[in-house]
């Protein structure tokens, strides 16, 4: 048995773990103080001591860099506890992808959370995003089952408990119970799968199982169809594909909007990684194309599965928007189209033609985590001052804050997919590699929703510059969403103008057959 | 002469240059603001006409600006490949199918700033689209990669929207919208064909002995020559059936695409409606270059990559395009008649004389192809000029209703004058440009479609009767009482128009000036259609 | 399977005794009017389960399921419902619709699985794991070695949700 | 023989387009010297073009130059100017004529404003009249074809506030449009049919002398649709409307260009490629009896009309009708003399009743009368014209229309008794139009008075010359060098003495009936109208060809714009709103799920997990 | 004999299933869901001794599933009595404030 050759951690190996272990000690640190320190002492500062938490596990992942340099083609990946848990180029990467927008959401929200009344514990809220952003970290690097799913829950429970710290609004209150009812369910759902999984392979080990599929595949097809099924399910709840996105627009608009901003890019994202390693792992192995004819269509079936749901989460998260007038759901829809297209690479499969499913996931991510996180913090800022999140919000902002009118624009393109932003490159490459596996139908659908995705985030910007609002009032943006905002502005622009500089990075970074295929420890 | 000096690259982005200084100057200092737009517009000008002036068809590279922009290597494990990329350049080129238009882009550009006079708000920001849209029409005729031409089409796309949104009449929004959608799904479709292209056409590979370089590129004479060698990639190492091999169907699905994206923008029927809305409520400045420039890319495109890369499927096809302008022809000239909106029936008249430039490119002869092209720079002189005055008009009488106009002559001789001039130039009276194009487009046709070419000819007298019914209307007539004590034109609104007329006259009356200039352009595209007649 | 041969080994008769408890406990959950015997009856299915686990010689996660879904997670949903709506009974459907198609949904999945789980043979290619009394021991082990990682942050997870809880939980003073 | 002047011809059609231009841009503040510069123009043009004649006259040879205009591929496509004996006379006739109107607008408009963009105008058209004249290939020509067209329609609508002028325009222009698309097409066959593409007339000479280059179906298209233009531009019937309408422009321009020299350029095109219909008989034919039933149609319109300008525009129609039936038979020579000497008669006669409308401010012939008495000068030059134009011996009419019966009576009798027909016809129209307007007393105290000397000396002008032009060519041994010189070759004059006879007694005879009916009254002037006053209402009326043709093409025009504008917005429009609303509407159904029921949610999720795996998974297990 | 266990894990998951959906009470709901996780447990714990290769993997698994399923239920019983507060109800399907 090969599972019983259990492996320790053993004292360097905790070095690998800096990024978690800082910021879980920076959690229970800053919680014990805020609980300790008497209600008269202000708060303001452990905000600030969160970012540069999440700021230290940026600065140690990168220094990760120098003990497994994955631009180093012979490097070979870090592995703790048989893959339990990786350090491996594509987990770099994302980490710092989930750091990044981590930062830039505590930043901006850095105010926003200050300014909510309906939070009265604010501190915590800041403090609960380090298990949430660890839970993530966690989903990055691991390729074990159980561990993947614990990281998935603590994920989970952070983001439902921060939802609910915004206690004194019921919808809030509202938002959080959906949020935990359906990521239970969620959970459950992909928990079955997973055991069905473990069942027919024996481990939990995603190398062992890519390992075993192929015969489990044979011999027990209706089992592994149901396990893969059931987790394709549970995480198209997570990533909100349709028709599993029912509750997105719902917890959306009741948490504050930092947090769903993290809900939007962060839990998203999260989800999406581990579901990488998950479909890399299974059904994408478990096609012709890698273990030539004659395989188990299971592989193929998953992959149709979800190119079916991206086609239906761009559908429908599309359409559905046109007639949303409140604009924190109308992001959540957006989120739901944008789950579609980063599903599309993943889908595809690989083949001749084409291998870069994960520089196109990588790219659209990156670029829907700036586009997103932008039209959050602007939305922060004028939701704040209409005091709701409605369309008619937005009246007359060019005459009132020009610039952030400007910024804003340049975001919506972007989310649009229109040149020259991040926004349409990332389309752009998903699309280059959809034709190319000859998946026209899916490209098809891709660019149609795209059009029709123009009339509601044009929508908002005939509010901005074509309508006047009823106040002339300059609108004051606090200093750092307003930083946060341009940031995120600059770099779609960046992420347009020069697309090469990021995908350079990943493609040279991140190889599938080193990162993503485990090796089997035979 | 031209050095190494990017001078398309300065050409297509001095528009921005001077939306920088633009950036500087206070909001309120409209003169200011109007001057620095006029006086930018005309760096382009210059710069094209200098360009026109020494453009050769025998050394097309003397204005080649080609740089790496976005190269990026791809992961390559699973298949026997050394590497592989996406090579998408930034790389400007003039011809003498883009030249022209250029031009023409350039020229009515000064137009429209100068007619800017009508546009009463937010000069500032107005300016800051104007240039945009500037740059990105300069860049659509200059570009010669796939990826950067969908760029500049799409900058378009944008700096329209907010220029009809903003500044259109009354609803202005919803003319935006119908805008950006129905054009948005034209270059969607665009888009789907380049993709497709740059999938298989666009991939070429150097075999090595341990495997190959692999490129996908949105270079233009790479994918051209790539789609007509047909077996450019048999080289795939290992046993691979060729993957870039286009099938037949996948080439008329390509060329489908492409006529489709094309034809919205031409517009070609039945995708004309989305046109009528932004003809009749942007400002008259926007509908000037949106009428005068916009609609030519679409006829431009139709040539460059319909015909250019398809030459085979074009010719398979041209009877059916050549039906479809034939139906464009009579269709648009029928409903002009009926209109009761002036600006409605300037924009069915755009959707007649738009069926005249595919007739000419359905011939797929060098006289259609270069009528087509002399048709789409002509309509664009011609319909700025009238969309001049039609807004100058509006201004004065504050409508555009047929019904309510009458007898303007009187009040204002200049601009009827130059309203009745641009109308014989639109129905095609010879010594104006509109007739060169005309009957260039009908003669090329005629070579191969007798018929369909008859047909169509019947527009000509369906024309005269649209325009004739029309501008007669407005200018001729008792004179009402309302619009007695109107002003004839401005200085600065009869400085455009006069160009504009002459400009008319001279390509009415020397057609080489323009002819020379694309003389070789299509031979590429007539020598492939003569080897397939000879294979 | 092929055939309904039954082997009325003591597993066996153990194992349908425990399903007994358990589907009937399951049902009555469904069926009962009083929040409070719903609880019970679910208390009844956990103890079943932990039975079940017993007979499948996973004593440590029978006892750990007696523990803390019998005890502690019960207890909890007792405190939920006496913080929340104690007097509450089941009232009559009032969606008939939505429940008659969740009950389509709930059976038709169900039915797939039933399906997947009947077409299948097993042949395992292993003999069953005879864990035998160490079983508790190995798995410690291998928490502290092979899992050490998960079972770190499921402290952490249990930490989150304690404070979770309780600042959720707490009345705010006005 | 050396040719010198003509190979500065070109300059002929310039000096009027420089005093267009002129006009053009400081018109406005020209009203004295703008016509002054213009007749000045035409002057020059005159001179010039009278001594290129005299050249030719001289026997020079045919001069042509000319260069590239477009060059596309291997095609060329040229302008140039050529100088025969044809054009070199054509350019006289034209540039006298515009003179002559010239001098005589002078007076005829002092006292509009737009006096100086009404000479511009005629400058214009005096340019591209000329340009037609001297083109040297069918391209060019069809261009300046369409430039006099459009100042046709410009100087119709001179006069824009008067809705019937806006009205005459608009028809002029379109009517006209009519026959130039066939024109078009014409022009098209002959480019990809010719031998290098070339258009020019000595090529289509050379090519369609010679027989089997061409098939006889192909010569045929391209001659009737040559035919086509030419019936558009001549007013021949069906495509005559317009031009009894285009009175409505200032009398000057209906003398020059719906008299002299515009709807002569049919008659003068069809010549220009006679090549092609000598090559087809059957075009030939179709060219006489549509030229033939024309002047017995519109000689017969003109009877009933009550308007002067429009009885001579429907004589003019009734004269051009004369010329294409001739050229029908073959004879260039005796059309193109006809179209000589009405150039002048007609335009005497047009600048004769403007005169006349210019004293009495009427335009209808039952309002005058008695004029003879106080406009003296133009009552005389009026009669010459008339006298002319009826066919009496030996003013010009005479010759050039015993010309073409003599050629209608040797080829085909039918076609000769309907020109005798239509000359009785015409002698009748001129006698009453005459009568009524100069004899007798003065009606509704119209009574007149002379006009000034600047519009009288070109009346006189005018008048020799429609004495004299007809000695050109007389049917006599060694007379008849007009022909000759013109075609090459003498024409032939059998049975001339038979055709003189009977042609100067129908004039007389016509002339006799009028004199009958509104001098003396032996016969009521409502006899007819008593009898069969349909008759009169037919002619009237105009045989309601206007009415027809309202019917048939405006109205069902816009019948079709109408449907298609419908079609565009329901059909056209409809499909793009149903597209939008596919998804609208799955935009709806995708809101409606979101009930903010979180159970509802819950059973999509689940929903959605049953259909994936009944139908993904489902299909490997059937 | 595996078959039997999966049979009643798959019992157990779609009743839980089928009362998560449908019962209004908020904790008879969560009470559901833990059903759902319970036989999940179930199934690994088979899987651990009759699975194609038995191992302890299953089992401790489930410890994780047990845990991680207390930590949520505390969770939402928690958030369930902070909107009890403000809605004064525990009814799931009124929880609808946000819709469309």
């Amino acid at each position: 048995m090969l599972m019983t050759a259990t492996q320790a951690l053993t004292g360097p190996d905790v070095a690998y773990l800096v990024p978690e272990i800082l910021l879980v000690g920076a959690a229970i640190v800053l919680t014990v103080l805020d609980l300790l320190l008497p209600n008269t002492v202000r708060r303001g500062w452990i905000s600030w001591l969160t970012l540069a938490s999440l700021a230290g596990a940026a600065a140690a992942v990168i220094g990760q860099f120098a003990m497994f340099n994955p631009f180093d083609g012979d490097a070979e990946v870090v592995s703790l506890l048989s893959d339990s848990y990786r350090i491996d180029g594509f987990a770099l990467v994302m980490k710092l992808v989930i750091l990044t927008a981590s930062m830039l959401i505590l930043l901006m929200g850095i105010r926003t959370i200050e300014r909510d009344d309906a939070i009265p514990d604010k501190g915590e809220t800041f403090t609960m995003m380090l298990p949430a952003v660890t839970g993530a970290l966690v989903l990055c690097s691991t390729a074990d089952l159980i561990t993947m799913f614990v990281g998935l829950e603590l994920l989970g429970i952070s983001t439902y408990v921060m939802i609910g710290f915004r206690k004194k609004s019921s919808l809030a209150s509202e938002a959080a119970f959906k949020y935990i009812v359906i990521g239970a369910v969620s959970s459950a759902i992909i928990l079955f799968g997973m055991s069905y999984l473990y069942g027919v392979t024996g481990s939990t080990n995603l190398g062992w199982i890519a390992w075993a599929l192929e015969q489990a595949a044979a011999d027990y097809q209706a089992l592994v169809y149901v396990a893969l099924f059931f987790i394709v399910a549970g995480f198209a709840v997570k990533i909100a594909a349709v028709p599993f996105h029912a509750w997105a627009p719902d917890v959306y608009q009741g948490a504050a909007t930092p947090v769903t901003a993290f809900l939007a890019v962060v839990s998203k994202a999260a989800a999406f990684i581990a579901l990488v390693r998950v479909i890399f792992n299974t059904a994408v192995i478990q096609t012709p194309f890698i273990l030539g004819p004659g395989v188990s269509p299971v592989g193929e079936d998953v992959l149709l599965a979800l190119k079916v749901l991206a086609a239906a989460a761009m559908i429908v998260g599309t359409t559905a928007a046109l007639r949303q007038k409140n604009v924190k759901r109308l992001l959540a829809l957006s989120g739901v189209a944008n789950a579609g297209y980063l599903l599309v690479p993943l889908a595809i499969g690989i083949g001749s033609t084409s291998t870069n499913n994960l520089g196109d996931f990588a790219f659209y991510l990156v670029a829907y985590l700036f586009m997103t996180i932008g039209a959050f913090a602007v939305m922060a800022v004028v939701g704040r001052a209409a005091g709701h999140d409605e369309l008619k919000g937005y009246a007359g902002l060019y005459y009132r804050a020009p610039w952030t009118a400007a910024g804003m624009v340049v975001l919506l393109v972007s989310l649009a997919g229109l040149p020259v932003t991040g926004g349409f490159f990332g389309k752009l490459f998903i699309l280059l590699s959809a034709v190319q596996m000859k998946d026209y139908w899916l490209a098809a659908i891709m660019v149609v929703t795209s059009v029709i995705s123009y009339y509601f985030y044009f929508s908002i910007i005939r509010q901005m510059f074509m309508r006047t609002a009823e106040t002339e009032a300059k609108l004051s943006v606090p200093a750092p969403t307003g930083i946060v905002a341009w940031i995120c502005v600059v770099a779609t622009l960046a992420l347009g103008f020069l697309p090469n500089a990021f995908m350079d990075m990943f493609e040279q970074a991140v190889t599938l057959s080193r990162d993503i295929w485990i090796a089997v420890p035979k | 002469m031209a050095g190494s000096f990017p001078w398309l690259t300065l050409l297509t982005f001095s528009p921005i240059i001077g939306l920088i200084v633009l950036l500087f100057l206070p909001g309120t200092n409209r003169r200011a603001l109007r001057w620095t737009a006029i006086v930018t517009t005309l760096v382009p000008l210059a710069l094209s006409l200098w360009l026109f002036a020494v453009h050769d068809a025998s050394d097309p590279d003397a204005f080649r600006e080609k740089a790496d922009w976005i190269t990026i290597a791809l992961n390559h494990e699973a298949v026997n490949i050394e590497s592989s990329a996406y090579v998408f350049q930034y790389h400007l080129a003039i011809d003498g199918l883009s030249l022209p238009l250029v031009v023409l882009a350039s020229l009515v550009a000064v137009m429209a700033a100068l007619a800017s006079v009508h546009i009463k708000k937010r000069w500032k920001a107005f300016y800051v689209w104007f240039l945009l849209l500037e740059t990105g029409m300069l860049g659509v005729f200059l570009a010669r990669d796939l990826i950067l031409f969908f760029l500049f089409f799409e900058l378009t796309l944008i700096a329209l929207f907010f220029l009809i949104g903003i500044w259109g009449s009354l609803n202005r929004e919803k003319a935006a919208n119908t805008f950006l959608i129905y054009n948005g799904l034209g270059s969607a479709l665009m888009l789907i064909a380049f993709v497709l292209l740059i999938a298989t056409a666009g991939a070429s590979l150097n075999a090595t002995q341990q495997g190959g370089d692999l490129v996908y590129t949105g270079d233009y004479a790479t994918i051209r020559s790539n789609l007509t060698a047909e077996n450019s990639l048999t080289n795939l190492p290992g046993h691979y059936e060729n993957p870039f091999a286009l099938s037949d169907g996948m080439r008329w699905a390509i060329f489908i695409l492409l006529l489709a994206a094309f034809g919205i923008k031409l517009p070609m029927l039945p995708f004309h409606t989305w046109m009528l809305r932004v003809h009749a409520e942007a400002p008259p400045s926007v509908v000037m270059i949106h009428s005068g420039v916009l609609l030519k890319m679409g006829g431009y495109g139709l040539i460059r990559f319909g015909v250019g890369l398809f030459p085979g499927l074009a010719e398979e096809a041209a009877f059916v395009l050549a039906l479809l302008g034939a139906a464009g022809v009579l269709y648009g000239a029928a409903l002009a008649f009926v209109q009761t909106e002036f600006r409605l029936v300037l924009a069915y008249s755009s959707v007649s004389h738009m069926g005249i430039v595919l007739l000419g490119i359905a011939s797929l002869n060098e006289i259609g192809l270069q009528g087509a092209v002399y048709q789409l720079v002509s309509h664009g002189l011609i319909s700025a000029l009238l969309f001049l005055i039609v807004g100058s008009l509006h201004e004065r009488t504050g409508t555009t209703e047929l019904d309510e106009l009458g007898g303007l002559a009187r009040p204002m001789p200049f601009m009827s004058g130059m309203l009745l001039a641009a109308g014989v130039a639109s129905l095609g009276l010879p010594g104006l440009s509109g007739f060169v194009g005309e009957f260039l487009s009908f003669l090329g046709l005629f070579e191969t479609m007798k018929w369909v070419t008859a047909i169509a000819a019947i527009g000509v007298i369906l024309a005269a009767v649209y325009i004739l019914r029309s501008v007669l209307k407005i200018t001729f007539g008792p004179q009402q009482e309302r619009y007695a004590a109107l002003k004839d034109a401005r200085l600065i609104e009869a400085v455009p128009m006069i160009a504009l007329m002459a400009f008319i006259v001279l390509l009415g009356i020397y057609p080489s000036v323009l002819t020379d200039a694309m003389q070789g352009s299509f031979d590429d595209i007539i020598a492939q259609l003569n080897a397939r007649m000879g294979g | 399977m092929g055939g309904f041969y039954i082997d009325w080994s003591g597993e066996l008769v153990a194992f349908f005794a425990f399903a007994v408890v358990m589907i009937v406990g399951a049902v009555l959950m469904l069926t009962l009017t009083k929040v409070v015997h719903m609880v019970a009856s679910l208390a009844a299915v956990f103890l079943g389960l932990g039975g079940m686990f017993v007979v499948l010689e996973a004593e440590f996660v029978a006892f750990t399921q007696v523990l803390l879904y019998a005890g502690a997670v019960t207890i909890l949903l007792i405190f939920g419902i006496m913080m929340t709506d104690h007097q509450a009974v089941q009232r009559e459907p009032v969606r008939p619709a939505h429940e008659i198609v969740s009950a389509v949904a709930s059976i038709v999945l169900f039915g797939i699985l039933f399906y997947a789980i009947r077409t299948t043979e097993f042949a395992p290619s292993a003999p069953p794991l005879q864990a035998g009394v160490d079983n508790a021991m190995e798995i410690g082990k291998q928490l502290y070695t092979q899992h050490v990682i998960p079972f770190e942050l499921v402290s952490v997870l249990l930490t989150v949700a304690f404070i979770g809880a309780i600042v959720i939980a707490k009345k705010e003073a006005e | 023989m050396e040719t010198v002047l003509s190979q500065y011809a070109w300059l002929v059609p310039v000096f009027p387009l420089a005093a267009f231009l002129i006009l053009l841009a400081f018109g406005r503040g020209m009203k004295r010297t703008g016509p002054v510069i213009a007749t000045l123009g035409s002057l020059a043009s005159l001179v010039l073009s009278a001594l290129v004649l005299i050249e030719q006259l001289g026997g020079a040879d045919e001069y042509n130059n000319g260069f590239d205009w477009i060059q596309i591929g291997g095609y060329t496509l040229t302008v140039g100017f050529d100088v025969t004996n044809l054009t070199a006379l054509m350019m006289v006739v034209v540039s006298l004529v515009a003179f002559l109107v010239n001098v005589y607008s002078i007076g005829y408009m002092k006292d509009d404003e737009r006096i100086s963009v009404f000479f511009a105008y005629v400058a214009l058209f005096t340019c591209s009249m000329l340009g037609l004249v001297i083109a040297d290939n069918l391209l060019m020509l069809y261009i300046f074809w369409e430039l006099v067209g459009l100042c046709s329609f410009l100087l119709i609508g001179f006069w824009y506030y008067k809705p019937e002028a806006k009205a005459a325009a608009k028809k002029a222009f379109i009517v006209t449009r009519v026959g130039d698309v066939g024109f078009l097409i014409a022009l098209l066959l002959l480019f990809w049919y010719m031998p290098d593409h070339d258009l020019s007339f000595a090529a289509i000479a050379n090519v369609f002398g010679q027989t089997g280059l061409i098939t006889e179906g192909i010569t045929t298209l391209i001659a009737i649709l040559i035919f086509l233009g030419a019936v558009g531009k001549s007013g021949q019937f069906p495509l005559h409307v317009w031009l009894p309408d285009a009175m409505e422009g200032p009398t000057p321009i209906s003398a020059l260009i719906h008299a002299a020299t515009m709807v002569a350029a049919g008659v003068f095109l069809v010549a220009r490629t006679f090549p092609i219909f000598e090559a087809s008989p059957a075009a030939l034919d179709t060219v006489a009896w549509v030229g033939a039933f024309t002047a017995i149609f519109a000689a017969s319109i003109a009877i009933a009309q009550d308007d002067i300008k429009r009885i001579l525009a429907y004589s003019t129609v009734s004269q051009l009708g004369y010329m294409m039936m001739a050229l029908g038979l073959g004879s260039v020579t005796a059309a193109m003399f006809h179209l000589f000497t009405h150039a002048f008669f007609k335009a005497l006669l047009f600048l004769g009743a403007g005169s006349v409308i210019h004293a009495v401010h009427t335009q209808n012939i039952h309002e005058m009368g008695g004029l003879g008495k106080t406009m003296k000068t133009t009552a005389w030059t009026f009669a010459v014209g008339a006298l002319a134009l009826a066919g009496i011996p030996p003013l010009s009419g005479f010759w050039s229309k015993d010309a073409i019966l003599a050629e209608a009576l040797h080829d085909h009798p039918a076609l000769f008794a309907i020109g005798i027909a239509a000359a009785l016809l015409t002698a009748l129209y001129m006698s009453r139009l005459f009568f009524l307007v100069f004899a007798g007393k003065p009606r509704k105290g119209a009574s007149g008075h002379e006009s000034p000397a600047v519009m009288t000396v070109p009346l006189v002008v005018l008048a020799l010359l429609a004495v004299v032009a007809g000695f050109v060519e007389m049917p006599f041994e060694g007379t008849g060098w007009f022909g000759e010189w013109l075609t090459g070759h003498a024409a032939a004059h059998e049975g001339t003495a038979l055709v003189m006879l009977v042609s100067t007694a129908v004039g007389l005879l016509g002339i006799y009936l009028g004199w009958l009916i509104y001098v003396k009254g032996a016969i009521p002037r409502d006899a007819v109208t008593k009898r069969m006053p349909w008759l009169t209402r037919l002619l009237e009326r105009k045989y309601y060809i206007d009415e027809i043709y309202h019917a048939v093409f405006v109205v069902s025009l816009r019948a079709i714009g109408r449907a298609f504008d419908a079609f565009d917005r329901h059909v056209v429009g409809g499909a793009v709103r149903l597209a939008g609303g596919a998804a609208v509407w799955t935009g709806r159904a995708a809101t409606r799920m979101q009930n903010g029921q979180l159970q509802s949610y819950g059973l999509y999720a689940v929903i959605g997990l049953v259909i994936l795996a009944a139908a993904i998974a489902g299909r490997r297990f059937w | 004999m595996l078959s039997s266990y999966l049979t009643m894990a798959a019992i157990l998951f779609c009743i839980g299933l089928y009362g998560a959906l449908t019962k209004r009470n908020a904790v008879i709901v969560l009470m559901s869901v833990e059903l759902m996780l319970n036989s999940v447990n179930l199934n690994l714990v088979a899987f651990s001794k009759y699975g194609v290769v038995p191992s302890l993997t299953g089992q401790i698994f489930s410890l994780f599933t047990i845990s991680v399923a207390a930590a949520e239920v505390a969770v939402g019983v928690a958030i369930l009595i902070a909107l009890f507060r403000s809605r004064g109800s525990a009814n799931v399907d009124e929880f609808n404030e946000m819709r469309r």
